[in-house]
């Protein structure tokens, strides 16, 4: 189930619960499935210097991002056992405590989604060009850096 | 050569644009960074990558004309 | 978050992909979260000597599988930052591409949920008092056994 | 003493019952095992695990009279 066309991997704002949900849905027709596993990064509302930080307003090389992403899916279906893989990230503003990106990979036999997975999210936390401006409840504001 | 240059994130707020065309005469990567930093002085301070043709490059490769850009530390997720 | 008393894992029937969901939104109001790590174990269907894995029957030793669930529990949140767990478990016929393990780990940073839900999982599999009856389509049957 | 044993899964077909009390006289775990593959012949070519008092026991372990489980290989997930 590779494609050979980075697909858009962005959606503008936070990314919902119940489009989470359904997306779990969709797979219960595929019956050779054993095992999911889900990744979700979730705004914190870190507190710097005395100030919250209340939403991240992201940006992103969109060309380069979206070929980025291709790179890692085609590296991961070559890697490992996957029967699907899906990955969402936001653009624009998401608050403390929504949701800003959703891996999702798939595969008959649980030990392959772990290792999977975890490949997975380092090398978008690595490799996609994706800014983060953490805005603060005063409406100031610093760029946020993956640790 | 015409160059476009894009700019991301706090190096977008350092530049004050996202984008720009420049005509520039170097050869590599290394030049045009220097050319850039004479005309952004507090770029100098900043931390980037530089990217052309959508891939990282360091600073010892040449100049295609191809899009630049000024990549920021990624903080994706 | 640990807690002192066993709670009952078991859920009747499939986990439901709005109960997930659910999971997740309610999630969204604990801001010191940055990471959520979620596991699914869905019924295959199998073929096996030409016949095909149409569900399967849960049972348990329900009192001791619950106390294992609340030991890995408490172990996982000795061993790992995590900010909650949740692990829900299903008894009875689950079809397949239906849930029936639905594992969810969250922290204030990645690393930590990647190791702490292969962990649970594990465990699980390892030393929960749990018998799968694998039912095919022409109702025969065979018990399932953990690889 | 009364002993009470549960049966699950594969075992429970053996047995054909899920629960029994039994009046016994032996004094570890094995000798319960064998008693029980007296009266289940079949239960001699199946692969189980004893818990006593909801604790996974080794066959050496004294018979406390607490509550004894026939558990086959478990299928959790």
């Amino acid at each position: 189930m590779t494609n050979k066309k980075p697909k858009n991997v962005f959606r503008e704002g936070p990314i919902s619960s119940d489009f989470i949900g359904n997306s779990i849905y969709k797979h219960q027709t595929k019956t050779s499935i054993g095992a999911h596993n889900i990744f979700l990064g979730q705004v914190r509302a870190d507190k710097i210097d005395g100030k919250t930080v209340s939403a991240i307003d992201y940006t992103a090389y969109e060309d380069m991002a979206n070929q980025k992403f291709h790179e890692i899916r085609e590296a991961a279906f070559e890697k490992f056992d996957l029967t699907c893989m899906h990955i969402y990230h936001s653009l624009g503003i998401v608050k403390a405590g929504e949701i800003c990106l959703f891996v999702f990979v798939s595969s008959p036999r649980r030990k392959v989604v772990f290792k999977a997975l975890e490949y997975i999210v380092e090398a978008i936390k690595a490799d996609v060009p994706v800014f983060g401006k953490e805005i603060f409840e005063d409406e100031s504001h610093q760029w946020k850096v993956n640790s | 050569m015409l160059i476009t240059i894009k700019y991301f994130g706090l190096i977008a707020e350092v530049t004050n644009t996202e984008e720009e065309s420049l005509e520039f005469s170097g050869t590599t990567i290394s030049d045009l960074v220097n050319a850039l930093h004479s005309k952004y002085d507090s770029l100098k301070n900043k931390d980037f990558q530089i990217a052309q043709n959508q891939e990282l490059v360091d600073f010892e490769t040449k100049l295609t004309g191809d899009e630049i850009a000024l990549l920021p530390p990624f903080a994706g997720g």
